[in-house]
Formats: C-alpha cells, structure tokens, sequence
C-alpha cells in the first residue's frame, strides 16, 4: 500500500494544477455554466492532449496503467478548478466499469478510444440517479430474437453535451447487466436538466423499446464486478470532493487575511483561526481517507475491504466538502452569499456530489451491517 | 382573556381565508425570506388590503392607526397569520422597524408626516445600515452626511450595502457620519430619506440563489430634509440601536409559523420520496421538529419577561438559535431532497429556496460570530474583544 | 400556557437555592456519596420541614397544588447542587405515577403521606432499567385468591437508602400495572449497585414470588396515564439535568475568569468565550424546553402533545448536560480530569441521567413516528 | 520488502502468542491509557522477558541496543504486538522519549550510562514537563535549578505534575528554570534525575477514574549530577521539543491497534445488548470504523512523507484528529453501554475506562485549543495569537 508523494506522482498532481488553474479559472468555468456545462475546448485538450482518461486504464488497452491513486490525483484537482468537462463520468465511471465487469470483447471494443480521449462516455446507473445500491433499478432488458429491447428511465445521468456512449445499466433475467447504448440510438432520449450545479449538468434518460444488438451487453455476468468498479468511482468522486474542500479552505484563508474588521484581517480572530483549522482537519482526514482507499485499491483488497475503502473515502470527503463549503459561506459572510463570489459554486456542487454513488448514511449503513455480521 | 384571544383569531381567520382562497389566491405562503422579490406588486395591494381591513400595524397604539393589541394578542395574530399562510409583509420595515423608532423618538411633524403612510399601506421602507467595508463592525460608518448651512438639509454621499425591498421601497432611512473625523459610535446621524431622488442608485445584488431580495444603494449628494432627523445630529448610533431593539418583537412568532410550514413540506416530502424510511432522516427531522418547538418557548419566555429594558439571556441567544436551527432545517431539506434537490423546474422550489437562503440567516443581522461574542461578553461578562489602537481604514 | 417567572416562582426557585448551596455544596455531597449516596440530615429537612414533596401534589391529598413548572424549579436547583436525596424518586417518580394513574383509593392512602414527606419512595420500571417504553417488562404478577404473587427482576431502581415504599410495575395478563411494595416486603430483595455516580445510587429488584393482598394493587387501569406520568416524570428529569448543564457553566466561567495562561485569564481567548456561548446557547434552549414541556403539562396537553413536550424537553435537557460536563472538563484542563475538581461529578450524573426515563434517540425516534404517522 | 515483514511478524507472533497465553496471559490487552496503573510488577517482568526476546527498542541503531528496524518494520512490530494484546509498554517513556533523545544530544557518558538499562527494561523513567501554573502555557516554568560552584550538580526547587507512572519510574527527566529571571523558552535546562533521593515526593493525583496514573513530582533541593544535563544549560527548550518530536512516532500505529481493540469490545457489546439494533448507534459505530481506518490511512501518510523534518498538514492535525476520535468513542461506549454503563462491577470494565479516561486525550500534550491555535499559525500560516506585554505572574 503506497501512499507516497513520489516525483511522479507530485508531477501528475502539478501539471494538472497549472494546466487548470491556466484554463480552468472562475471566469473560464462561469462561462461553460452559460454555455450548458461544458469547456468543450478544455475537455478537447484533457482527452486528446494530456491523456488523462488513459491514466488508470491497463496498458494492453492504450491506457498508461497508473493506478486509481493517480486517477484520484487528477480529480482532485478537476475538484478544486470546478472542471466543467466529463473527466468524471468517461474516465472515472465508464472506465473502471469497462475494465473492471466488462467482457474482453467490450473492453478490446471500447477502452482504447476511450483512453485515448476519443470516446466520451458516461453511465446511467438507477431510476433514481447514480445509486450504486440500486444498480439498473430503473430499465428492464428483454431478450428479442438476437438482439435486446431496452424500456424504462435512469434519472441523473451525468454529462450529455458531447457524449458519445451511454453505458445503461439494467435489470436482464432480474440481474443487473450493463449494455452500450450510441448517445444517438433511435428511441432513446438524453433529456437534460436544469440544476443548481451549473457546471455538473445531468439527464433523464428515457428508453422506449430501444433495440440493441447482442453484442451491446457489455458485462461478463459479475455483479461483484460492477460493484467493485463503482466503488471505484465513488472512491474517484470522493478525490474531486477532497479537491472541492481544499480549494474552499484556501479560498477562504486568502479571503480572511485580507478582509478587514474591528481595524485587524479577520484571520486573526481565534474563532476564524480555529474555524479554518477545523476545516484543515477535515480536509486532511478526507485526503488520508481517499489517498488511504486509492492505495489499497491499488495493492489489491478483498470485496470487504474494498467496503470500507470507498466508505471511508466518500463520508470523509463528503463532510470536508460540505462543511468546508459551508464555511466559505460563512466566513465569507455577506459577500459570501451573493452570484458574484466563488463559495456557491462549490456549496451547490459539494451537495450534489454527496447524493452521487451513495449517500455517506447510505455507505455507514452498510458498512453497520458489515461490521454488525447481521446482513450480507 | 384566553377567549379575547380566541375571538381576535377567529376575526383574522374568517377575515383572511377567504381572501387568500380568493382573490389574493397566488400570494398564499409567499414573499417570506428567501422569496422575498416575488410578486412586488400584488403584496403592495395586499399591504392596502389589510389596512383597509384594520390588519396593519396591529401592535400599535390605536391613537397612531394601531389596535392597540397587548402583548399576547399580536402572538395570536403573528401566528394565525402566518399559519394560514398569509404573504411574507412587504411593510414589515415600516411597521416593525421605522415606525415604533419615530412613535418613541420623532417629532411630531415626523409621526404625522410618516406613520399613516405606514398604516396605509401606501409608503415602504428600507434600512441603510450595512457598508461594504463595515459587515460586522457595524459602526464603521464611511456614509457621510454634510449640513448644508443655507437649507438645513443634509446632503450625503456614501454607499449602503444588502438593503433589502430597496427597489420596492420608496424611503430609506440611514446611518451616517455627520461629525468629520469622528469614529465608531460618536458622530453619527439617523437620517429619513426619499430613494427616488437625484443622486440615489439601487443596483440589486444577485444572491447565490439567482435572484435579487439584495441591493446596494449609492448616495451621491442625495439630500435628506432638515425635519427628517430621527433624535439630534450625533445621536444615530442610540437611535439605530434602539431601532434594533424593536426588531426582537413578537413578529418573531410569526416567522416561526413560516418556519413550521417548512418544515411540514419537509415532512410530506420525506413521506412521499421514501426519505421518512432513513432511520438517520428520521432523528433529523423530529429534531427539526422538537428544535422549532423549543424555539417557540424561547420566544414566549422573552415576551413573558419583565419588560426592564435588559436582553436576558434567551433573548441574547435567540438569534443564534433560530439562525442556526434554520440553516440546519434548510440542509436537512437537500438530504431529503436527495440527488433530485440538485435539479430545478422552471424556478427554485420552497425547500430548494430554504436550503439556499436559509444561509444568509447566519450571516446577516449580527453573524454567527458576531453573536457568540455578544453572548459571551453581555450574558456571560467575559472579558471583550480587545479593540484596535489604531482605527481601520477598512 | 404560563412561562413566566413571576414573584411566586421566583420564591421558590430561590428559596430552593439558598437552602440547597448551604446543605449541599461540593463538601457535603462528597461526603453524602461515601455514606452511600444519601444525606438524610437534608432528605428530613426538605421533605418534612420545606415540603418540598407535596409541591405538586394536589391540594386534596395533602399537597399545595402547585404544577410541574414549580417542580421543575426545585429539580433544576437539585441538579446544580447535585443533591443526594430521594426527591427525584419521590416527588418526581412515585407522586405523578400515583396522582396520574392511581385509584382513588390509592391516592388516599399514599399520597398525604408522600407529600407531608413522612414517606420516601420509589419506582422500579422494567427490567432495562427506568425506561418508559418498556413498562412492566420485568415482573410478572398472578392473580392467587385473593392476592396478588410477583416474580422477575427490575433495573436500576433509583435510591434504596431510606426508601419506604418501592411501585413496581408488572405485567398483568400481559398488560403493565402498578404494585405497591413495602420495601420490607418478605421475599423483595433490593441489592444495592456500585455506580460510577456516586449519588445516585440505583438497585437491582428481585422478587421471588412475593405475595401481595389485592389492595396493594394501585392503577386504575388506564395503560395511557402510566405513560402521562412518566411523561412528568421526564420533564422533572430534564429540569435536574438542566440545572446540572447551568451549573457547569457557572462552574467554568468562573474558572476560565481566574485560570491565567499566556499572561491572561484563558475567559480572554475567542476560543474559550465561543464555546461558553455555545454552552449558554443549549443551555438556554434547554431551559426554554423544560419550562415550556412544564407550562403545557400544567395548561392541560393531548397525549400527542405531552410526547413532544416530553421529548423536548428530555433530548435538549440531555443534549445541554452532555455537553456543558464535556466542556467543563475541556476547559478546566488537567484539573477537569481530577477527582478533587468537581466537572467529573457532573459529567457522571449527565450521562447516568441520559439514559434514565428514555434516551434522546428513544424520544426522537417515537416523535419521528408521529410525525410521519407511520406507527400508533 | 513485505515478505520481510511478513516474516518479522510471524516471528513476534510465534514469540508472543505463547507467553501471552501462558505465564504473562493475565498482562493480555492491559496496562494501556486508562488502564497504566495496573499490574506494575508484572509489567516490569514483561519488559525484561521482551528484553531478553530482543524486542525491545526495536527502532533503536543496533549500536546502541536495537534492532535497527526500518520505519515499515516498525509500525509491523508496533500493529503485531499490540493485536495480539500485548501488554501497554511500562517502558514506552525511555524508548520511545529520553533513548532516542540521548540518542541524539546525550553525550557519550549519557548514552553509556543510561541505554543499557532502557533496553533491558531495568530503568524506568517518567517525564517533568507540566507544571500547575503552566498547563498549555508549556514555557512558563517555574521549577529552578541551581548550579553548585563547588561539586557542578544542580540542586532543583518546584514541581511538577500530570507525571504519568512516576511511582514506578526510576528516573525522571526535567525542564527547570537554571537562569533566574529568564522567561519563556530562555534559559532552561533539561536535567536527567533519579528519582529514589531525598528532596524528591511524589504524589499521586485522583483522577475522574478514581485510580491514578498521574502523580505531581515535588523537588526540595533534590540534585541532577553535572554529567546528567542533556545539551548545555540554556538549550532546554531545543531538547525539550525535539524530544516531543519523538513522540510522534511509528508508535501511534501501535496505539491504533488499541483503539482497535477497543472498537472491536464496543462492537460485541453492540451484539449482546441490543445496541446493534439502534439505528443511530450503527451509524456511529460505522463512523468509529471509518475514522479509525482513516487514522491509520492518516499515520501512515506521516510516515511516507519525505524526512525533512519539517510537520506537514497531516501530522499538524494528527493529535486533534485521533484524541477527538478517541473521546467520541468513549462516549459512544457510554451510550451503547446504556444504563448498565453507570454500574460498576469491582472494577471499571475496559469500556468505562475508555469512556472516562478518554477525557484526557484531548487535554494532555496540547489542549484541543493549542492544538487548532498550532494548525491555525502553523499549517494555515494564520497570524500568531498576541502574546501579552506583561509576562504572567501565573
């Protein structure tokens, strides 16, 4: 289990912090809000140029076979720039469920393109939204002749603009399966929606009869596998919500050295100065959690340890956000609340992020039952 | 006397109900915080509404256009109102803030000039108190006002900052610097001002909710009438202190049926979205519901004290209180909402707007820290916060 | 509802003050808990010379009629000079029990009695202990002619030194009842517990077929008014809890005022003077939900009413005391954790007190029920 | 690598396992926080039979005693001795405290005089920080020593307290005052003392637990010979410091596995008593799970750090973030316990121990307080809490 900072990694980490903090700014990520969510050109350079959607994919698939740790580095900084593109939902979701439940044909047939930035994808997991406890809950799969007929809804599909594949998960036989839908299949219809997080758009998507040949079931009939893969993926959001905390906490450090009250920064009250070295523990214990989960993925965990791994790493990351957030707010104060300033942006986005692969009580209650012995 | 009360909110139902089935149908359970730039005009005719039907002002004396009513009667009132669901007050400045300020402080060219308008209905006002560069430090007035000496009238430059209904108002009344050099609490004056003038600015503020109930205001040699100081040149911190005092009224059990109403729809949603089945939402929201209850006896042992003047220690802590039982209501709101609380039709639903607004509440009228210390150092007489030698250039 | 301290009230309240921080300063109650948890000197002058028994008990039976509010003013001075005798488990426990839910012939013959505080009694519940949900669990009771025979046991039955009387509730063709006991009843073993809160001493009940006549049974039937009466009963606990949380306050204020460290008194510090106003704050509510639990009770309340009233009162009593004993600790540093400092007697009786009459969890999840409607 | 570790695991296993199901079984899962005062003679044996097994000091340069193991192996040792339930360390202060400091500054007479009998586990010590008058304020010491121009010892007059296992030490190490009317970290020395000497009392102080692992040290002219200063007079506060440097060692891995221990009797209570069925005792219970598995993730984060000597965010916050754990999880105790948790049985079971004495975690070695003053300035480079103009008279 490798939790170090080596060379390599501090450079993974760095060239991603000066790649979007050049071109991933507030200015920049407000104007992708306007534009429906998406920085098309900085998703351009991040797939196509820097390779990020190749870093954890396995070498024999065109990927360079770094490990989730690395993975989560760069979501991490996507977390602190607001990144609005799908690193997450091609790289982070559609990836790991590809290489980790998918059919070597799918694999072959998918992950090189989309390691090499050429395939932008995301999943629809559950009629109510990435619910990896519900996985296909919300479409049922019909054997026709040789093909399948998909009917039903996933809700909170994230990232349309730009999609080119769909990964649907259904019920097949009362089994989750996953099948590859082309964002354009006739009868299937992305339907976006307006949400609060302007730069985290998502869809309903709504199959009616959509009939996919064969070889569009996707996974190798190992529920275990999905599972796995989508904690993986909640291990990778996890980093983005880490970054989304530390960015809050430098925001508001600057901001509390500079704003003046009662003649002196507010910095130099106690209560600010322990405030934001709460946030600081938090912030630190969500890393340890989610570079701790990333390592152990990496070195290899049984299915019970893989468990709390991305427990740990979601609860944590999910409280540093939401409360980092919470107090960029406050600590802000007036200023804190208005369209203008930053917080918001990271306020809306930690609390929709902490209802995304499993809610920290979600991942707790499981976790009771593990440790309890009295559920399976 | 409990059927004195009785009867005053059978009055008031039979009075409201059918009007807000009726006519003044679309403004049931709206304009409160958070929603507070909703249907300007139609509140403004419900504002006359309730004047003619003897509704406004009720808490004042009657030989001011009041009722007169005691202590125990405008909680009844506060409370039935709220609890039908009648619209968040468009005049609550005038009748709550300016208005008991001028009946105890202003001339009596001041009350007969401005308080029937308050009772009417007719004329709205506005606070000037915050500056960009004060927030907390209240009294870091930058605002200056200049007597002109052939007039009388003060001319003032400046910039007041989250004034709220600023652009639905037509007065504002300010706090400024009268005595050049002067700081802190010395040297201020509590002006009575018209907004729609020369040299006045409104810009709304966009708030992280989207939408505006947040101005700044921009005073650019603006003038405020000789006969429209409240108290002496130099007495406006007192006024604008005594002025706060009046905001801690019974009005507060009224923002409490608001208070109660969310938390209902928070109930029914929880009900109807499976969210009542999550043992941990389950603790939250009879939390919730026990908190607003203590809340209520909080307020009642305030308006049940002796009226000495002193803010006892409940009443030092009620704003800590509510604020915080509110933000915690409006977070609570986004877990129940779940993943779908993140996704807006057409405009912000009234649990999205709680979650959302419920933030300022910590914020504005005293931060949370601001309150602590005011805890800390009245209610507890713990030493107070060291004070600068050298004054802020902010 | 009557919420106000008028002069009446006040007399009270600080007639109890003056008695109980001459009778029962820290000296005194230390060496009331190495006799065993009880100071007699001070039971005899409260119940037989202050009357501090009949408060609430209804003029007709000896009482002076006063409501729950004037008992909750004693029990909060009882909680802030952590007295060491039976009022609790008399005035508190057994009188309601037998003003709510006795027969006419029961009041008769005990009441008078217990408020004239010639008797001291006491209340064994079930066999968790004195948990209101769970009323009778413990003891089994047979109709034998004319007599009734007991058989089980009963938890942490509070006060035994000098007790008289002990209502033990049983369950009687499986529904609860009440029983009076006579605490040398041949066969009725009360076998005294080590507790951590050293004057709160508790019992264990064991009844081996004791024989009881007819009359010794006390209700009248009504399941419901049981359960009023230990609805009192916890708001009377919540207001010694409240006063135990206001004394810890008054405790460390005064401490963090004299305690100098950097050169000033640590009441100095923003930190420090943040986390008294947040003990004052709960403090605060916590007094607002005994006092408003109390008013209600004595306007006259629905059962539904009375549970959120009772639940109010217990979660934020408890939430108060917890928190004020933890602080007290917290900020008196080193000497918090001693024995010769008193914030270790609070926090003891704080967290015995949390889980006697029903834990914050317990009353927060029957209001959950309510408010939900989906249980009885 | 890690099948060297694996090898050095089963070795300790295989060593261990049989002593602790034989004649030590009765030292098994003892002796740790809360638990320090019990069994002191057999605990003393224990550390000699670990002597002669050769685990002792295994971090230590094999020049000196140890084993010389490598950071990895260490924290495998620490984990494996303590999941097995060995016995808390009687010698934790000399190993893990004044040996590597002797290591470090001692000179060679020190190192001579004093290792051997650490690595035996036949000298025992305890250390003199804290005294009453200083508490967070670990600068103001009063204690002073005096140099005798004749013989070069130094005579000590003060005291000091929150001295754990001082009565079954043997040494104790001491920051004194030794330049009269120096303040703050200025003119103290740190002084090696034997503890059997007259001039020295030690009394042990009552805790909340009704035991006592703390004691207050009185020195009355008691004498540290000259060869026994570690650094020269005047350096104290430098030797101080570093020593607490070492405390922030592998060690805590070792600690963890308590907490581990601990987790798992809370967890079987849970099982037994119904607790396991509470929905908000499982969400707690599994919150204790993650925070204990992030705690580790967080040690071992430290120990993977480049060794610049320099503190990181993650071992600034790691005292706060573990004490704060571990007190949660004595209060979780209490309440999973229930009314049962009030009940002694003879003697605190282990759970009421963690339940109470965790109290202290968050006070000893830094309040919670100094411990966010210390993130706040040194993490978050926050401006310095204002030092007064006048010292303490304390």
């Amino acid at each position: 289990m490798n939790l170090e900072l080596d060379q390599d990694r501090q450079m993974i980490r760095d060239a991603a912090e000066d790649f979007l903090s050049a071109y991933s700014d507030s200015a920049k990520v407000r104007a992708a809000h306007e534009a429906g969510g998406m920085d098309a050109g900085v998703w351009q350079r991040i797939a196509a140029e820097l390779g990020w959607c190749g870093i954890a994919v396995p070498e024999e698939h065109g990927g360079l076979g770094l490990g989730l740790f690395e993975l989560a580095l760069l979501q991490e900084q996507a977390g602190r720039f607001l990144l609005a593109a799908p690193l997450f939902s091609t790289a982070c979701l559609a990836a790991p469920l590809l290489a980790e439940a998918g059919t070597d044909a799918a694999r072959q047939r998918w992950l090189p393109a989309l390691a090499a930035g050429e395939l932008t994808a995301t999943v629809a997991l559950s009629a109510r939204g990435l619910d990896p406890f519900a996985v296909g809950d919300g479409v049922r799969a019909e054997p026709d002749g040789n093909a399948y007929v998909l009917t039903g809804r996933c809700r909170h599909v994230p990232q349309v603009l730009g999609t080119d594949l769909v990964i649907v998960a259904v019920r097949l036989g009362g089994e989750p399966a996953l099948f590859a839908l082309p964002a354009d299949t006739a009868g299937a219809t992305l339907m976006p929606l307006e949400t609060l997080d302007q730069g985290r758009p998502v869809a309903e998507l709504v199959l009616d009869g959509v009939r996919l040949p064969a070889d569009s079931w996707l996974d190798a009939g190992d529920v275990a596998a999905i599972h796995r893969a989508l904690s993986h993926s909640a291990i990778a959001l996890a980093a983005e919500q880490l970054g989304l905390a530390q960015q809050c906490l430098d925001l508001t450090v600057a901001y509390a050295q500079e704003r003046q009250q009662f003649g002196r920064p507010i910095a130099g009250f106690q209560a600010v100065k322990h405030r934001l070295a709460e946030v600081l523990v938090k912030v630190e214990a969500a890393r340890s959690a989610v570079y701790g989960a990333a390592a152990e993925v990496d070195a290899g965990v049984s299915d019970k340890e893989l468990l709390f791994a991305a427990a740990s790493a979601k609860s944590f990351a999910d409280a540093a956000a939401r409360f980092a957030a919470q107090e960029a707010i406050q600590l802000h104060g007036g200023v804190g609340f208005t369209w203008e300033y930053d917080p918001h942006l990271y306020f809306k986005r930690a609390q929709a992020f902490s209802h995304w692969l499993g809610s920290a009580d979600a991942w707790r209650e499981r976790v009771a039952a593990q440790l309890l012995e009295d559920a399976a | 006397m409990s059927e004195q009360i009785e009867s005053l909110r059978r009055e008031l139902a039979d009075w409201l109900t059918p009007r807000l089935a009726g006519p003044f149908g679309q403004l049931r359970h709206r304009g409160g915080p958070g929603d507070e730039d909703a249907l300007g005009v139609e509140r403004k005719e419900w504002e006359q509404e309730l004047a003619r039907g003897g509704w406004s002002c009720v808490g004042w004396p009657t030989e001011h256009g009041g009722r007169g009513l005691s202590i125990a009667e405008q909680v009844a009132f506060h409370e039935e109102y709220a609890r039908l669901g009648g619209p968040g007050r468009m005049g609550h400045i005038g009748e709550g803030l300016i208005g008991p300020t001028l009946i105890a402080f202003g001339t009596e060219e001041q009350k007969q000039r401005f308080l029937p308008g308050i009772v009417a209905g007719t004329e709205f006002w506005c606070q000037g108190y915050s500056e960009p560069n004060a927030g907390s430090d209240l009294a870091n007035v930058q605002t200056r006002a200049v007597r002109d000496p052939d007039t009388g009238h003060w001319r003032v430059h400046g910039q007041k900052v989250w004034t709220s209904l600023a652009h639905e108002s037509d007065w504002i009344f300010v706090l400024a610097r009268c005595e050049p050099g002067s700081q802190g609490h010395q040297g201020l004056i509590f002006l009575l001002m018209k907004l729609d003038q020369p040299g006045v600015e409104i810009r709304p503020i966009r708030q992280l909710t989207g939408t505006s109930e947040f101005n700044e205001v921009f005073f650019d040699g603006a003038v405020a009438e000789a006969g429209h100081v409240v108290g002496a040149p130099g007495d406006g911190w007192k006024i604008a202190m005594a002025l706060l005092g009046f905001e801690r009224g019974v009005s507060t059990l009224g923002q409490q049926m608001h208070f109660a109403h969310e938390l209902q729809l928070l109930v029914d949603t929880a009900r109807k979205n499976g969210g009542a089945k999550i043992p941990v939402i389950r603790a939250r929201l009879a939390e919730a519901a026990l908190g607003l209850k203590v809340l209520r006896a909080n307020a009642l042992r305030m308006m049940s004290g002796a009226d000495d003047g002193q803010l006892r220690r409940e009443a030092l802590s009620y704003k800590y209180a509510w604020s915080n039982w509110h933000r915690e209501l409006g977070q609570l709101a986004a877990d129940v909402l779940g993943p779908d609380g993140d996704v807006i039709d057409g405009e912000l639903n009234r649990l999205q707007q709680v979650y959302l607004f419920s933030r300022s509440d910590t914020i504005y009228a005293g931060t949370n820290e601001i309150q602590l210390n005011l805890i800390a150092e009245r209610a507890l007489g713990l030493p107070r916060e060291p004070r600068p030698v050298v004054p802020s250039k902010g």
